[in-house]
């Protein structure tokens, strides 16, 4: 029900990498890094979604603000390792479309 | 209509430090019921954007009121009710920014909420919204036919 | 006595089905405090002992009565109320019986039974019964300084 | 929160192989494979709790069971690999002087 972030930067990217849930809960904390990140013209960041188990609109609106900001200030982010069930609300919703996303790797029972 | 055969009932503080409490507890009415992996992150996510949806837009700012969610758990079916007394709002008007996003948009005009209610309806079986005190969202999903047949560990009503 | 800043209430039928999803129910809750994993554990084993109870020994066989489980989140404690309107028993001689295994007892006669309210009792730091009507535990769990501290997720009162 | 029960035959003993949680709606299948097992005179059964995450008093009325059968009908059981919170159970109330316990393994935390 947490969401632990972490953040490095691996050459030019900078990688967040989050495990746990993201809701109207943790979402507050996530987008204050996400965009701090993207704030910064030129910026590359990679969110790195393997260990996220759950995500809700909350969530999906986090990264609409990522994308306005980037378009804004002239930055960019990537959403990686997708778990299906996350993939799936953006497909849903159709902002597969706008977003940046690759490779999705299979939702794990747990 | 039959009767639930169970119904559990919840109040919580509309705070969103509860949302994740209370997928804890849906995931556990619904793994009992029987439901597939797929169906439960599905119901988690409509039960969590509707109280979510209480927390941010019922009450005002300091103003932390309840959120009461109902489970009714019939033989095919999980019925969820989440209910605040907080403010209403304009469902036909609402009703007309609901849908996925429009790809002729430009980002800038994207708004950063306006997907719950849209996620809701495409993840249950059925949804009704009564907003003439405070908001009820109604919920309802069905047990697949192999669900049932596939799972033991169901409620039974005799036991 | 000061007030909690947080209650969260749920109703569930008295039958064993419901016993893990409440588990699941209080781990949320305290995992947002900021209790420890093992105060979870012990948690999770006090409440789900009461509701056992309540299951076992408050309805007759085919009468499914409820169960009322109350959580008062305070700054330094979380207190847990389980209440049934079943039937009540004799707290005086049930004591006399609630202890720890007794090593003269051949295992002829142990009991099957009867480690619930001794568990609660050592997992929790306050215990109160009270069964006039039905039976109602009420649990009282601490936080230890260091959790307090050490953890970002509790509750906040403004938020 | 619910319970899995695997059951093996090991040379001469059998194996109730457990994963999940034992409490009061769980407990009934545990008790009637383990008593089964047990009214058969010089059976010897291990039952293997390492992914027993989770037992309240329930668990320990159904060894309690156990010990009784057992003692009854002459046939002999052994609880093997406990976590640690499951372990503590049995030493809170006293009945790990009457149970046959082997090796505790450290509880994971999940
Ligand atoms: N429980 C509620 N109380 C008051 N207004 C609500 C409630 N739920 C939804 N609304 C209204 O419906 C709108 C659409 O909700 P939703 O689709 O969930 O998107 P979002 O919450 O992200 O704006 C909200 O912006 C709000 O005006
Ligand atoms: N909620 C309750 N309603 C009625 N009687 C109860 C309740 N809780 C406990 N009791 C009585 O107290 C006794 C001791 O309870 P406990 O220590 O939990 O052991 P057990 O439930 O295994 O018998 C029970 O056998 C029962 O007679």
């Amino acid at each position: 029900m947490n969401l632990h972030i972490e953040d490095y930067k691996q050459n030019q990217t900078t990688v967040i990498k989050l495990s746990g849930e993201i809701d109207a809960y943790t979402a507050p904390e996530l987008k204050d890094k996400l965009l701090g990140y993207l704030n910064e013209e030129g910026a590359e960041v990679h969110v790195d979604l393997e260990k996220v188990n759950y995500m809700d609109s909350t969530g999906l609106g986090v990264f609409i603000s990522g994308l306005k900001t980037a378009n804004e200030v002239n930055s960019s982010f990537k959403l990686i390792n997708l778990q299906e069930n996350v993939y799936r609300l953006f497909n849903i919703t159709g902002l597969n479309d706008v977003m940046n996303i690759e490779n999705t790797v299979r939702g794990d029972i747990k | 209509m039959t009767k639930p055969f169970d119904f559990v009932e919840m109040k919580l503080p509309a705070k969103s430090e509860y949302v994740g409490v209370l997928r804890l507890t849906i995931s556990g009415v619904a793994n009992r019921m029987g439901f597939s992996y797929e169906d439960i992150e599905d119901l988690k996510v409509a039960v969590s954007e509707a109280i979510t949806n209480a927390v941010k837009h019922a009450y005002y700012e300091d103003d932390h009121g309840e959120v009461t969610i109902g489970f009714a758990l019939y033989h095919d079916r999980l019925e969820v009710m989440v209910a605040d007394y907080g403010d209403s709002f304009d469902l036909e008007k609402v009703k007309e920014d609901i849908g996925p996003y429009d790809r002729d948009m430009p980002i800038d005009n994207m708004k950063e909420g306006g997907f719950g209610l849209f996620l809701i309806d495409a993840l249950m079986d059925k949804v009704e919204i009564n907003n003439n005190h405070g908001v009820i969202v109604l919920m309802t999903k069905y047990l697949q036919e192999n669900e049932v047949g596939q799972n033991d560990d169901q409620i039974s009503t005799t036991q």
